[in-house]
């Protein structure tokens, strides 16, 4: 192995970065940031009509074009070196694989045998051991609705 | 190149030969920093996601036991902080150092509105009784909202796992809420260094990392909000 | 594929399959082994090092090697997937009609509810050559149930149902029933109990099972459970025996003492009945029938004083055996 | 980075005297305690780690020789469940996990790519200093008692009120971070610190493992750390996720568990086949054969480590579906462990083979990791494992990769760069011994566990049936062996720390770049940065000096008797 002036290879590495960072004007900013706003805007309006299935659906998508915005500008991962951008793509597919396998387990679990995963005895109804005592006592999932004094259940919204 | 003729060496460590090898180590090992953030929140995603395929009705109910209004400001501000993070970068890359501790003051304020508006939801939902797990017991004006919700929902009763969803409420706004506390110390630190006069064009690393957490606490709250506030 | 000394005995239909694959993949790894091993033993002599010879550099590699021993193996892997799945499918189907039994796992006993109501403890009769089919949750913590000689295992866990099934094969003998183990670590009673002593411990959670004739379960399923057959006398006697019977076998004994002195896990039940008892919270009520039934029921209805953080499980036991239990308790005291 | 901004407004380096040495450069506990030098800090984590394997250790013959009879021998059965807990809790997170990546890998890495230091310098300090905190967490749940929950902390078990398995709980999530914080410095650093002349083809193999394993404790270890924050904050307040008392699913803990945990058997096995590379081509002065499949094999490993993790789970009660996909999956996981195991083979054919300590173990390596691999296609394909889940042949099967895999990469990495850690030789006779007796100990001890496993007798009890005893005895047996190998190890490396002969440069004649500085590296790694012409396997490009295994001063006489001739 040779020696060498260590200053002639300051660049022998693929993934230096540039210190001088692209400064981004103020104005893509502001536009970022109403972008922002308009899909909250959104979120709350999608909110208040009711899309039946679809509600999940865009509420996540929606979120997803946040922080997108977020990332690419506001991080500048627009910027940034490709690894950068693998590193925070990675953990996004692994999030999603680590929910996408968890619930392929708990979505399907009484499926080949009416009981095997269930917590409900398909024939009797009855409910399997070591259920929480809570669930046992109203016999399900739902509690009766608890009876009000009269004065207060009035001035709610009933109407449907 | 360690020591060079103009003045790099005032923030360049020894193990580095130069400010860009040392930039682009600190910017990776941020990135891979909020890579782990995310995979630790993946978890409370993933529990939620179960426990709402499982038990729609008490995450229907639960949400309209949130106020979305509450979680609607709170969004605002948190990205409106977003905005003064980034502009706080930019100030400091650009070499203006009043406006960067202007900004980062203003990051700081605002997050500390978010968690302002935090206590109050957290505290109205102590006083009611939607505690998490096993201490939820809601009781009053508790009884009142629940039977609203379940009434404006067209769930006729009182869902078991509506601690459950109270639970996870807790634990992944807590959690979120213990990252905005930890990056408000930061930040107050970032303005601290600022103050002496530390940052400047060429070296604002530490502004530009700590923005970077900032905006990962944003992200998280982005998604936190529909789920939480916002289920039909 | 006939019986080997690696394995239990074969007493389930899926055992030979079973042990078919384990015996193919024993001497695939066997063959295995023996290669890798013996071509690095055969190199490091053919190569050791001498004066005089020099390691031939290494070219660049062989891409066609490398692309074999990637893509080859993958054939067996396929082989040991579908196989394994197909007995795997086999088991977890079960056919339409089987004879059910419920199961219920607890710290440190196996519960058996025939499809007739009769409760066994520790043991449970199963027909022979009859698709049986168990549906077990557990009360407390997580157990498996497992039953080496049928090659089966799976979980029982609290709040849900899972099963398994199996047919036997053999009728079994009083001195050599099949033994069912806990597989699923579930701790055990703290202090100083034996460990050894059955049903104080996750080792010791086990259950036989009584492989008996169609015929005799048919029997048994019409006409029910009564005192065992060694219990014989006049009316009292067969009372007692049958309560000293179901306090053995249900487990009662690893934390209720009979002696008149040992006070854990549980009260002692030796001048227990017809007596007075401090209760948690200060009450007190008189050990009657009609308490003594709700303590097995609903243990946890009225607990009496010095024992409030001891969780016992509910015996669902049927009235008759409620009755020989106490007459049993009783019988202490005379 | 804060932490490294905080070190941003650093003056010039110090000069460092060319024939300085990291050990002595400094003097004091205070520096050592202070210090943000790698190889300091990896020695650090190395005392730490084999204090631990010892107690770790202890324990495991504690549980041997419960063991021995069926009955009670020495303890009760709620002591034999802790000590079996504290057995996997401390050989997991206190002693496998940091082993080689934290201790051999601080210690080597920066050096081999030719960099001063890690990327972050006081990151790493930082995170042994996480590691020292999260050591004394679990030290206080042994003092709490009661600690009997096993390594995996099920749920509802775990999260009963009697027991302590808070406090060792908060431990492992401190641990956690420690491996987090290891982890993403290693990556930064081999993105940012490789030396001229350092590029990717040229990256040693063992970098390559720990890069792969970084990938893992960055992406794995934060999904350790919420579940165990969502335990412990159902222990605290009864927030109620897993457990079914309170409306919980015990099986979406094992999820969440074995998510980490069986990527974290890739943490523990890769850095063990990364020593493996290395040893093996040292002493077969040959470069390894497929360089770049095997390199891409630990990332593979790496990445399908994350995809199998339901294969822990086939018996637990999840679906039907999962079950499938993870044993199909899991299968392919036998494909990168066999690439790398073919390699190896012939990298030692036509090679130059001698058989010193390093290379006995990792040549025992190859065979152990052999039987735990073909065992684990026992456990993969589903009819088998139904029968053998949760058995002995279990505890056998992750011993033979845990310890035949990762403990004896382990000890051929401490044998072989035990000369450049302290620069002393030590005793190879004795050294030969000890493996003798821990190999042998090792497999008598877990081969007899198979048959026990497949024999049907399940783990984790503290009796069984007559049955078993002479096999139990067979294999309590062979832990005293093993035990008995481990102590003569340690009286050897003790005699070669007191009174060892002082070592060359390069003592095995390697090519690979480590050994190319003083016998006790510079505090700077290089006295001179060094400029990489070649691979670290190319033999056939090293120079005599190079290659030289003497001391500097035998170098000299060895010139001048070449220029007299």
């Amino acid at each position: 192995m040779t020696t060498e002036s260590t200053a002639s290879h300051s660049h022998s590495s693929p993934d230096d970065g540039e210190v001088v960072s692209h400064i981004a004007s103020t104005r893509r900013h502001v536009i970022v940031l109403l972008g922002l706003l308009m899909f909250t805007a959104l979120t709350v309006g999608a909110y208040n009509i009711n899309l039946g299935d679809w509600n999940l659906a865009a509420a996540v998508i929606i979120s997803t074009c946040k922080s997108a915005l977020v990332v690419w500008f506001f991080m500048e991962l627009k910027d940034d070196v490709a690894f950068n951008r693998v590193i925070f793509l990675g953990a996004v597919i692994f999030m999603g694989l680590f929910m996408a396998y968890t619930m392929n387990d708990t979505r399907y679990r009484n499926i080949v045998d009416a009981y095997n995963g269930g917590r409900i005895d398909p024939r009797t109804g009855e409910l399997a051991n070591g259920t929480a005592a809570g669930i046992v006592a109203q016999g399900g999932e739902l509690g009766p609705l608890p009876t009000l004094p009269a004065g207060e259940a009035d001035g709610e919204p009933a109407q449907e | 190149m360690s020591t060079d003729a103009h003045g790099n060496s005032k923030f360049l460590q020894h193990h580095y030969d130069t400010p860009a090898q040392q930039f682009g180590a600190a910017k990776l090992g941020m990135w891979l920093f909020l890579a782990q953030e995310l995979l630790f929140f993946s978890g409370l995603f993933v529990a939620y996601g179960v426990y709402r395929s499982w038990y729609p009705d008490a995450w229907v109910v639960g949400s309209h036991l949130l106020d979305y209004r509450m979680g609607t400001a709170n969004t605002c501000v948190l990205l409106l902080s977003s905005f003064t993070a980034v502009m706080a970068v930019r100030s400091a890359q650009t070499g203006n150092q009043k406006a960067t501790g202007n900004f980062l003051l203003a990051t700081i304020f605002l997050a500390g509105c978010f968690m302002v508006v935090k206590y109050f939801e957290y505290h109205h939902k102590f006083e009611v009784g939607y505690l998490p797990g096993q201490h939820f017991a809601p009781h009053g004006e508790g009884l009142v909202e629940i039977v609203a919700a379940a009434r404006e929902t067209g769930v006729n009763g009182v869902p078991f796992h509506l601690r459950t969803f109270f639970g996870l409420y807790f634990v992944m706004t807590g959690i979120h809420g213990l990252h905005v506390l930890v990056g408000m110390f930061v930040m107050g630190w970032m303005w601290n260094r600022n103050r002496k006069g530390e940052f400047s064009k060429r070296y604002s690393t530490p502004v530009e990392m700590t923005a970077l957490y900032w905006h990962l606490v944003d992200i998280i709250w982005i998604f936190l909000f529909p789920l939480l506030y916002l289920i039909d | 594929m006939n019986q080997s000394a690696q394995l239990p005995p074969q007493l389930s239909t899926f055992a030979p399959d079973v042990d078919w694959m384990y015996l193919f993949l024993f001497w695939v790894s066997v063959a295995s082994f023996v290669a890798i091993v013996g071509v690095m033993v055969y190199f490091v002599f053919r190569y050791r090092r001498r004066p005089g010879v020099d390691a031939v550099p290494t070219g660049h590699g062989n891409t066609a090697l490398e692309i074999a021993w990637t893509f080859l193996p993958l054939i067996l892997l396929v082989f040991l997937f579908h196989e394994g799945f197909r007995v795997y499918v086999q088991e977890s189907v079960a056919p339409q009609n089987t004879v059910d039994i419920h199961v219920r796992g607890m710290q440190w006993n196996w519960e058996f509810t025939h499809s007739n109501g009769v409760q066994e403890f520790n043991q449970a009769k199963i027909p022979v050559h009859t698709p049986v089919r168990m549906i077990m949750s557990s009360s407390d913590v997580l157990h498996s149930f497992y039953v080496p000689d049928f090659r089966i295992k799976r979980d029982v866990v609290p709040g849900m149902y899972s099963t398994l099934w199996f047919e036997a094969t053999e009728l079994s003998t009083p001195e050599h029933p099949v033994r069912v183990f806990c597989a699923e670590y579930c701790g055990a009673a703290r202090g100083g109990t034996n460990g050894a002593e059955p049903n104080t411990n996750h080792s010791t959670m086990m259950a036989d099972l009584h492989i008996i004739p169609q015929a005799d379960y048919a029997t048994f399923l019409r006409e029910g459970g009564g005192p065992p057959a060694e219990c014989t006398g006049a009316a009292d006697d067969v009372s007692v025996c049958w309560g000293q019977h179901i306090y053995e076998q249900n487990g009662c004994r690893a934390c209720h003492g009979v002696d008149g002195a040992t006070q854990a896990p549980g009260p002692n039940w030796k001048g227990l009945f017809g007596h007075d008892v401090a209760l948690e919270g200060g009450a007190s009520v008189t050990a009657d029938e009609a308490y003594i039934r709700q303590s097995i029921l609903e243990p946890q209805a009225q607990i009496v004083h010095g024992f409030g953080n001891i969780n016992m499980p509910p015996y669902h036991l049927r009235d008759q055996e409620i009755d020989a239990v106490i007459a049993y308790m009783r019988s202490l005291d005379q | 980075m804060t932490v490294e901004a905080e070190a941003a407004i650093h003056a010039d380096p110090h000069h460092i005297p060319a024939d300085a040495d990291y050990l002595t450069y400094e003097r004091g506990w205070k520096s050592w305690l202070t210090t943000v030098d790698h190889k300091r800090i990896g020695v650090m984590y190395l005392i730490s780690i084999l204090l631990a394997f010892f107690a770790g250790g202890v324990f495991a013959l504690i549980l041997r020789t419960e063991l021995l009879t069926p009955g009670r021998t020495i303890m009760e059965a709620d002591t034999y469940n802790e000590m079996f807990t504290l057995h996997g809790a401390i050989m997991v997170f206190l002693f496998i996990i940091p082993s080689i990546p934290a201790a051999i890998g601080n210690f080597v890495l920066p050096i081999m790519l030719g960099a001063k230091d890690v990327a972050f310098p006081k990151l790493n300090l930082a995170s042994l200093y996480i590691y020292w905190v999260g050591a004394i967490f679990t030290l206080v749940a042994i003092t709490q008692g009661h600690i009997d929950t096993g390594w995996t902390f099920y749920t509802p078990y775990s999260t009963r009120a009697d027991n302590s398995a808070i406090w060792m709980t908060i431990g492992v999530f401190i641990l956690g971070f420690s491996s987090i914080l290891t982890g993403l410095n290693f990556i930064a650093t081999v993105h940012t610190m490789r030396g001229p002349g350092m590029h990717w083809r040229r990256l040693p193999l063992f970098i390559w493992g720990t890069y792969a394993t970084a990938v893992i404790q960055v992406l794995a270890t934060p999904v350790l750390a919420i579940t165990l924050a969502l335990l412990a904050m159902e222990k605290i307040v009864g927030v109620g996720v897993f457990d079914p008392a309170l409306g919980g699913d015990p099986v979406l803990f094992q999820h969440f568990f074995w998510f980490y945990s069986h990527p974290a058997v890739y943490i523990m096995i890769l850095p063990g086949m990364a020593i493996v590379n290395e040893v093996i081509a040292t002493f077969s002065r040959r470069k390894i054969f497929g360089y770049m499949f095997i390199a891409m094999s630990s990332v593979a490993l790496a990445l399908l480590g994350f995809l199998v993790w339901g294969h822990h789970m086939f018996v637990s009660g999840q679906s039907e579906y999962a079950t499938m996909v993870f044993s199909a999956l899991t299968f392919l996981v036998a494909i990168p462990s066999g690439v790398k195991i073919f390699n190896w083979l012939a990298t030692l054919y036509q090679g130059s083979i001698s058989l010193e300590s390093p290379m006995l173990y990792s040549l025992a390596f190859i065979a152990l990791f052999t039987i735990g691999g073909l065992t684990g296609l026992f456990l993969g394909t589903l009819s088998t494992d139904i029968h053998l889940h949760d058995t002995y042949f279990v505890v056998a099967h992750f011993h033979y990769v845990m310890v035949g895999g990762t403990v004896f990469g382990f000890l051929s990495g401490l044998h072989y760069w035990w000369p450049k850690i302290t620069g002393r030789l030590y005793d190879e006779r004795w050294a030969r011994v000890a493996f003798s007796l821990v190999f042998i100990g090792f497999n008598v001890t877990f081969l007899s566990q198979f048959v026990l496993g497949s024999r049907g007798m399940p783990r984790r009890y503290y009796s069984y049936l007559d049955q078993f005893q002479p096999l139990h005895m067979t294999s309590s047996g062979g832990a005293y062996v093993l035990g008995v190998g481990f102590l003569v190890m340690a009286v050897m490396f003790a005699k070669s720390l007191k009174s060892g002969e002082k070592a060359g440069r390069n003592p095995w004649g390697s090519a690979g770049y480590e050994w190319q500085t003083s016998p006790r590296p510079h505090p700077h790694n290089f006295a001179e940065q060094p400029v990489f012409t070649r691979g670290p396997y190319d033999y056939h490009l090293a120079s005599e000096r190079e290659l030289f295994t003497g001391t500097d001063a035998e170098w000299d006489t060895h010139v001048a008797k070449k220029a007299e001739a």
